[in-house]
């Protein structure tokens, strides 16, 4: 019925993301704030858009509301289109009950409908947890040409890093031979950045397969992509050498934001032709009050700086008393920091207060996070590595 | 909740004043306050207030303000039931393609006029730089049973000799006379161009004026209504301080004066977001020996060297060991190492080589046109 | 975070419909098609959008694909705005798991954050399957002026038809004093129209007593209603006497189709000042050909009518080939009736094919139904009563 | 996948030879097909090709245009790295106001075609109301090596002695000759109006060519071009019969070729929607009296009469009794009880009063201007 189109996203939002603690206690992971203006999804919906991919799915069960609410219309990313769009897909019932989603193979299985609609030939699927500039035409133009069932994205790791990784096994062609999770003894540094490009038609019989399997974990990891290697199916991987972050936790979060304080940064936001787009609150020109000291910085629109802010990223909004000091920090939208107040290698949640003198962190030490809509009293102490807040 | 109230902006005003500044866009399309254009404000008042029709009457030099307000969508401007509707001067074979005025240009868009809905329409001309709560000012147009509602300021600022319109008012704030352009005015209450008024009211006196012949909606239209006794004119104070954007420095004091907290919050406020077309920009990035004080810095800039009392609109480069003092630096203009600007006002794309300096007074800023090297 | 609104519109979209049979096997309710280009959902959306109010939340959890993509941007109702928007809103998982709707009421209590976003004084309650045009305006305004905590929206019905609604019972002022639903003996014909304004923070209270209560049914008519009436809160009927049809059934949804053939039609979708809106498909004009006679009948846009049309309801895409015969039925989008078929009383689904000769209902006989994408074979026959497709 | 092809619509056409018909509006803002204007199919084509960045020359007479595509919304042409330019006609103080021709507005216009991305550019003007895959077109071009590919029709139709421009071509496709009005065409290949060629290419073209002090884009940019033989230039046949909407009476052949399936067809595939600006009509109403033949019927009408071989626009009333054949009629026009009218092009909102009587030949039909009473 809908206008058939050559690739459909699936963006697998994922669950409450407990690793970052606090800050996903009431958001989900890829609503978190990033980068001063953006949060996590912006950068797989934006890589969507400039590749050219105007059909994308969120799949999520948790907390749907904030992302519904930051996805809207879909404008900000031009995914607002009589012919294409940005789709919240939470779990649904199609008789009495309904089922929720079981694994990120579950999650696609149970809305195929939503991909037949558009009868595409391939399915991109992306995670929501990643930063990257990435462009998916590329890598789906490398699909079409190796006549691949799969095309997995992957990036060399340090070879001391392969035990955290899924790692892809290739031979002299690319072609995948083996896919090992977590391996203790890596046979390759070809680390899998869960970017998939498949083709529809074997992704479909695959997962209908893997949802018949009752020892199946519904998995793409675990069980979709080990059953296709086992059956023979040409599996292929597609290198990427670009900037890629996974910011699952709290240390890869405060490390990402750092990474755009380098001289030069390694992901350039600057890059008129491939913009990371973010949804607009209508804030004022920063201002930078006469007592302020910023230096190697991010400063957004609508903040207040007239302390002191030294290799931080300052979100939209914030507000940095004269006497207050930020250092190492990064700081969510609204998020206020009183005179006196010092912060080292902090990160402040959205609408938080840190009251006059008080202490957040420490230099050289653990992340302290302060979590979402919470003051931090006059005076008090956050010790690095703790969370606090709501 | 349902709309009862219309808008509409006229964008014809003489420029002359502004030199370089609207050689190639209208008044309403002037950079302002850093990331905004005049017309972001005219709109945003209208659309904040629950506005959800507006019409723009265009003029000449018109590209870049279609340019900047596009689709209306920014300001949730584009729809079917409400919208915004662009009125660009009616061109046939062989008509002169321009408006005398605000009556002339009125009458030429009574379509617009009739077709609305709203049984209230407020209009904005675009000389003035404002914040206004249309819906307090409609509450006070119906609570005094007024015919017409004025807008005025008592601010000092915006009373200029040989220019600008005058309300003289009774203890009611009832408005007994209006003055245009005396050369001494009479009556500290500067009208700012802004008037609110029944819509089907506005289309018979528009009517009946130009069947009278007449040219002027101040001068002669209004003039004439209050002579005549039969229309009530209310004046409605703003309760901020507004500013008329006549000259190069009046624009440059304007710019300025947003450094002032109390300016600054007047326009901006949480809960009435000023609009803006979107360049989704990344923030700005301070490096280690950038040194800014006291200043407005929009998003997308790259901050190296030092600036103080300024206003730097979106993506503008500021090189190592530049100097910008006093200064307004539009969009994507490039200052480059060394150089040293002091009140000047660079329009957009300006390039300022290495090392160059220039330095004007606050009291006449220089202006480097778009596009310029120097 | 949100900006503040007056009044927000939660539409309970229902669950299967199941009176619909065959209709809504595979579709939800609101999305089924009515009059020729509208969806029911259309209708309680349209109003919403002619009554000023722009945050409309529609809580389903049946197959919201078909809606959602329905949906899409809201720009069809000028639901696509920064500032407000129409949002699909299923169950969610806040942590662990999640649970499904309960009751109307527990849909909106599972979805209070959503409407807490927009600091709304008023909720307005729609249900999914009335067609109507109603003013929600003038009815918000009859309840702030009556400080009411609830108003509900009534109609007189005639007094032999009582029995099947929720009867509301008022004073000489309009307060409601008892609440009967579908009782034997009716006191007054004041029926509930299944449209409701609250005072948001009454009934946040309400809701969440309602959802601590182990023994309530968590549904608005048989538990939000009466407890507030039993806690002698204010609830004020406020008189509709427009047209209003509840297309619940097979009859009624054919009923009200045949309405729109009256002369004058009991409600007019003429009105250029309460349009009611339809998401578009680009068709072209209806064409009409040499042999067709088409008498006192609607047809849509992209039509191709060449056989004998009476009294029928043609939506856009339908094709009548010559010969072909239609009386008193009910054509959704893009069915096909082919040379020498003839159909009386008859309703077909979207995308269905009746071949050449076949026979599908009866004159003066009960509603024939085809469901969608079906196709009867050359000759066969439907009696009258019968519903047959996928 | 990835936008490699722009688009650009040109509506500077003269049209003196449609009358009263464009009298008010540009050749482009012409309705036709029972509820299009013909930019409708020019956009259309460009946007069901996968072009997502349209440009529109703006010439004079706009108000209909500028109305008609608003935001571009209808055609998905909104948005960020998406989106459709207008390009009104850039008026200072001192300049005329109007191009040319089309080499003119290109030169105004070498902002947009310099600011673009995409590699290649296709070109449309408006006389012709056609369908055309723009992605067959560019593979022609690319699998011929072509410099610049020229669109055109074998139709005789479209053949038309004392004006158009027709191309000779050798077997391989390539034009050797190009003619530009002949009083005797020697070429039965009519060129549309539309060409194709690399954004880059274009942009050098028009740089040189106007500053060798050339007016014309077809007949001396293109003629010399093919003079000097260091351009590849090739010719694209269409695939489906494009109708030359120079006159009203070709106005009125097009609408009435509608009424034939192949015609409808080849305008009309589900896949490639024409998209339009959109009323909200409900579906037509057909009384029990009706009598509907070999017609085309927007929504929104009352069709109470009798209506044979007609095109009626969308929120028009036929009242009983009248009769309508061989006639165009235009939106919200009204035909009231027992007028008859044969072969007319009624336009927007006329009305035919009761009883009134209305016949021309099909070859020279009667135009009823808007909003006329008759």
């Amino acid at each position: 019925m809908l206008q058939k189109k050559q690739c459909v996203a699936m963006l697998l939002a994922g669950g409450q993301g407990s690793r970052l603690g606090i800050l996903t206690r009431h958001t989900a992971k890829p609503a978190i704030p990033f980068g001063g203006k953006y949060r996590i999804i912006d950068f797989p919906v934006s890589n969507c858009t400039n590749s050219g991919i105007d059909v994308v799915g969120v799949l999520t069960q948790y907390r749907p509301l904030e992302l519904n609410a930051y996805i809207g219309s879909g404008t900000p990313w031009d995914l607002d289109k009589n012919t294409g769009g940005i789709f919240v897909l939470p779990p649904y019932s199609t008789g009495k009950d309904g089922e929720w989603y079981k694994g990120t193979a579950n999650s696609i299985y149970q809305n195929m409908t939503f991909i037949d609609q558009y009868n595409p030939d391939y399915v991109l699927v992306l995670s929501g947890d990643h930063i990257y500039k990435m462009d998916y035409s590329e890598m789906l133009a490398y699909h079409i040409e190796q006549e691949a069932t799969a095309t997995i994205a992957v990036r060399q790791v340090p070879w001391e890093e392969t035990h955290r990784f899924g790692i892809m096994n290739t031979d002299a062609n690319g072609v995948i031979t083996e896919f090992e999770e977590k391996p203790a003894n890596a046979k390759s540094n070809n680390a899998s950045m869960g970017v998939y490009v498949f083709t529809w038609e074997k992704l479909r019989s695959h997962l209908i397969a893997d949802e018949n399997d009752p020892n199946s974990n519904n998995d793409f990891g675990r069980n979709i992509i080990p059953n296709m290697l086992s059956q023979n199916e040409k599996l292929v991987a597609y290198t990427f050498d670009g900037y890629w972050m996974d910011v699952g936790t709290i240390d890869s979060l405060w490390e990402a934001n750092m990474d755009l304080l380098k001289d030069p940064p390694p992901i350039n936001l600057h890059d008129r032709k491939w913009r990371i787009y973010a949804r607009n609150v209508g804030r004022p020109p920063g201002y930078v009050g006469e007592k302020a000291k910023i230096s190697n910085s991010l400063v957004a629109e609508g903040s207040d700086v007239n302390g002191v802010v030294e290799n931080s990223v300052l979100s939209g909004g914030v507000v940095v008393e004269e006497g207050a000091e930020i250092y190492d920090s990064v700081l969510m939208p609204g998020a206020k920091v009183c005179s006196g107040a010092v912060l080292n290698r902090a990160i402040v949640g959205e609408n938080s207060v840190i009251e006059a003198d008080a202490v957040i962190g420490e230099k050289d030490a653990e992340i302290a996070v302060i979590g979402n809509n919470t003051v931090i009293p006059q005076g008090h102490k956050v010790a690095p590595g703790v969370q606090e807040g709501k | 909740m349902k709309k009862n109230l219309a808008g509409l902006i006229y964008t014809g005003e003489k420029t002359d004043r502004l030199r370089e500044l609207t050689v190639m866009r209208s008044l309403a399309a002037l950079p302002v306050l850093g990331r905004y254009r005049l017309i972001d404000f005219l709109l945003s008042n209208m659309v904040n207030s629950g506005i959800k029709n507006v019409g723009i009457i265009l003029q000449s030099n018109y590209n870049s303000l279609l340019d900047q307000i596009g689709s209306g969508r920014e300001w949730d401007l584009h729809g079917k039931r409400s919208g915004m509707t662009l009125l660009p001067p009616f061109a046939t074979t062989d008509s002169s393609n321009s408006y005398a005025g605000l009556l002339d240009a009125l009458k030429s868009n009574m379509n617009f006029l009739r077709r609305n809905e709203e049984r209230y329409i407020a209009v904005s001309e675009s000389s003035f730089l404002y914040s206004l709560h249309y819906e307090d000012m409609l509450k006070f147009h119906l609570d005094n049973n007024a015919d017409i509602t004025l807008a005025y300021t008592k601010d000092r600022d915006a009373r200029r000799h040989g220019s600008g319109r005058y309300l003289g008012l009774d203890d009611a704030g009832v408005v007994t006379h209006i003055e245009v352009d005396p050369s001494l005015p009479r009556y500290g209450n500067t009208y700012i161009g802004v008037f609110l008024m029944r819509r089907e009211l506005l289309i018979d006196m528009v009517d009946r004026a130009t069947s009278q012949g007449l040219h002027h909606f101040t001068r002669e239209m209004l003039v004439k209504s209050l002579a005549q006794g039969y229309t009530k004119i209310m004046g409605y104070e703003l309760d901020s301080k507004p500013f008329y954007i006549d000259t190069v420095e009046a624009y440059y004091k304007a710019n300025m004066a947003a450094l002032e907290p109390e300016i600054r919050k007047s326009f901006f406020t949480p809960e009435r977001p000023v609009w803006t077309k979107l360049r989704d920009e990344m923030p700005t990035q301070y490096s280690g020996e950038s040194k800014v004080n006291n200043s407005l810095v929009a998003d997308g800039c790259i901050i190296e060297g030092e600036v103080e009392d300024s206003v730097i609109f979106r993506g503008v480069t500021v090189r190592e060991g530049a100097k910008i003092k006093g200064c307004i630096v539009m969009q994507d203009s490039i200052i480059a190492k060394g150089a040293q600007i002091e009140n000047c006002i660079l329009d957009k794309q300006t390039t300022v080589r290495e090392n160059a300096k220039l330095s004007a007074t606050p009291g006449y800023p220089f202006v480097i046109p778009k596009n310029l090297t120097i």
